[in-house]
């Protein structure tokens, strides 16, 4: 190969010093003697350079950036030759960040997929490509020791979740999990969260029914709305306590709250209403007794109180 | 007396217990509503004689009956209990495509539930010095069998977890 | 193992004869000697059934169903034991047909998936799993002789079509392809078509637009419109003609068509329309010279034309 170029380093910290040497040996001879090293820089750079006859007789030019300011440089080591420029070598140089820790890592058990998804914040762009690993370990006591170890969860290209699916879990007992990211310049890890899966278990709302009036039951009182729930079926084995909210649809009044509700009830009578007025009721749950997050609000019920 | 050790299990283990034999149970009867709705095998009652030879044992919990409550031993036969369902469904693998997904879930969750008692025993320092280990669970020789012995493992496991309810919720009251 | 069904096939065709038997062998001894064996089929058939006390002890009963005309059948071999029906075997019969040959196999070169997309009809339910193979060989004759073959294209589930990927396509050249329809009662094959896939290019239609007036140009004449229009990016390589058709937008009027109209063309006026017209206009083209399919005609352009 007639011209070769060498860079101090391929991959550099944004703002550092970097050179490149471009080397052209005796090949060349054949181009006669009195020629010159060209460099062309993509985007345009004016680096300091100085070129030299080696005693064996190669031409090295080497060019100095001190301060690379740019993610990405192509180099083009060039001759002229009869009246064109002639391209020998070329590299590439990139410059960036080492990643910083990602962070705001947080965990959901899906109790659908069966999996536990995790997401985090990458921070600042490195401009470089960058890596990222969801790392894990099963452990007995509160994650100081690790018992036994879980394969490193590696998302989508791009994406910033990964699912470590249910063979891998053990949802009753807890494990570490933080997030890797590393390029070409370093590596950095996220804050270790400790967990059982069960303990961050996402629940979907309970679903609110109105109570159908029937001969069996007396009308409801002025002022009072029948009705029942049932927390989401996928949950049905996890102990939890609910809460209802409820304002009328018209106005400014706020949400009323009646909380410590049981998971599910065949029939609940709400009392203590404006009569005759359209309310509307929402309905969350959460895992009781035992640690977990609350459902989302479920969609909403509307239903009018009897007149007086 | 047996209950003044019970005083030694924790609410929370006890509540995380109780949630895992409801969990259970949920996936037991699902693999029970497949394999009557598939295969029409709904009743373990017809599959007594073929329980016989296929060699399908039941797991005793005799030191958890309320009458005589031994909790050492009762933690004990949990485990070994569970160790057992986990051994006999291992070796149903290969049931049908469909029901592998459902399968798996009921094993790992026996797995788990199993591995949070051994857990406790340890932390209660009544664990045995040796882990148990499976032993000879029964060969399904055909897919027939191995739907076959689904219906009964699963019919057994699920009056296995009635009882371990039964004493579980008995300790967890305050 | 107590007992077990052998089948005469567990997979024959619609309308044949089936025989199942279920043979109690001595293992049962422990069961006493007075029982029957009872068939438990799913649906309800009522078979011939023999049953017979073989010289070694065993239990023999064979079922015959003369013809078989449900496409499953559950058989269960029982035994009465105490006052319960004990289940020994099951076994699944199935029915059906052999596959009919695929029909109305068809294919196009996709320019944009850059593969070979073939649809067929499968034909009749044979009541049975059947699978579809996309089968095909490069020729260098029509199709007479293999040159070299081609990897099987397996449709993925249920799917009717296959995509063969540019890599295995020799464009300009001719390539024979037929599907094969294969399930337990036997094979059968469509039609071999024989075409070169450029020759089933899969044209997108071309681009209409009208042409702005501008002051380097005369006003249009009444009754004429100025446009322009541009084949398909992808396929700017491949020479065409082109067919413009034309109605007024209101009006019974059928479609007129111009056709051998150029791939491209920076400015054309189209003229003898009535005056102060709205027009819609759409334009299809094809490969030409060489073998094509015409493209879908264009979305339309509505135009009108100048007052007299």
């Amino acid at each position: 190969q007639c011209g070769h170029i060498l860079l101090s380093a391929p991959i550099v910290r944004l703002g550092d010093q970097v050179t490149a040497s471009c080397i052209i040996n005796q090949n060349c001879s054949h181009l006669g003697t009195e020629w010159r090293i060209v460099w062309k820089l993509e985007p345009e750079l004016h680096p300091r350079e100085r070129q030299q006859r080696l005693p064996n007789g190669t031409l090295q030019s080497t060019i100095t950036l001190p301060h690379l300011n740019h993610s990405r440089v192509l180099l083009s080591c060039c001759l002229h030759w009869g009246n064109s420029l002639q391209i020998l070598d070329q590299a590439e140089l990139q410059a960036g960040y080492p990643p910083t820790a990602p962070h705001n890592l947080s965990c959901l058990m899906n109790l659908t997929t069966n999996s536990l998804i995790c997401q985090w914040e990458p921070g600042p762009n490195t401009h470089l490509s960058t890596s990222f690993t969801l790392k894990s370990f099963k452990s007995q006591d509160k994650c100081q020791t690790q018992k036994d170890s879980i394969p490193d969860c590696v998302p989508e290209d791009g994406q910033r979740c990964c699912s470590i699916p249910r063979k891998h879990l053990q949802l009753y007992q807890n494990m570490s999990i933080w997030v890797q990211a590393r390029n070409a310049l370093g590596t950095s890890i996220s804050p270790k969260l400790c967990l059982a899966p069960m303990d961050v278990v996402k629940l979907e709302p309970p679903t609110l029914w109105a109570l159908e009036p029937s001969p069996a039951m007396a009308p409801p009182q002025p002022g009072c709305l029948r009705l029942r729930w049932e927390t989401w079926k996928p949950s049905l084995y996890i102990e939890q306590k609910c809460e209802l909210r409820h304002q009328p649809r018209l106005g400014e009044a706020g949400w009323d709250l009646v909380s410590a509700l049981p998971a599910r009830t065949p029939q609940y009578e709400l009392c203590g209403l404006l009569p005759s007025t359209a309310y509307t009721l929402q309905m969350r749950c959460t895992r009781w007794r035992l640690p977990g997050h609350w459902s989302e609000w479920s969609p909403s019920l509307e239903l009018t109180t009897t007149q007086r | 007396t047996p209950l003044g050790r019970a005083r030694s299990l924790p609410q929370s283990f006890l509540l995380k217990c109780l949630e895992q034999v409801r969990k259970i149970q949920a996936d037991g009867a699902e693999l029970q509503e497949r394999l009557c709705a598939a295969h029409k095998l709904c009743h373990p009652e017809e599959l007594v004689l073929l329980g016989h030879s296929l060699g399908i044992p039941q797991a005793p919990l005799s030191s958890c009956s309320s009458q005589s409550l031994q909790l050492t031993s009762c933690l004990n036969q949990l485990h070994s209990g569970l160790f057992l369902y986990q051994g006999l469904l291992q070796a149903l693998a290969g049931i049908s495509p469909e029901l592998a997904p459902t399968l798996d879930t009921l094993q790992l969750d026996v797995t788990d539930f199993a591995y949070n008692i051994w857990l406790q025993m340890e932390d209660l320092g009544v664990a045995p010095a040796v882990q148990p280990t499976q032993g000879t669970t029964p060969t399904f020789t055909s897919a027939f069998q191995r739907r076959a012995g689904g219906v009964l493992v699963a019919s057994k496991l699920q009056s296995f977890l009635e009882l371990a309810y039964r004493v579980l919720r008995y300790l967890a009251e305050p």
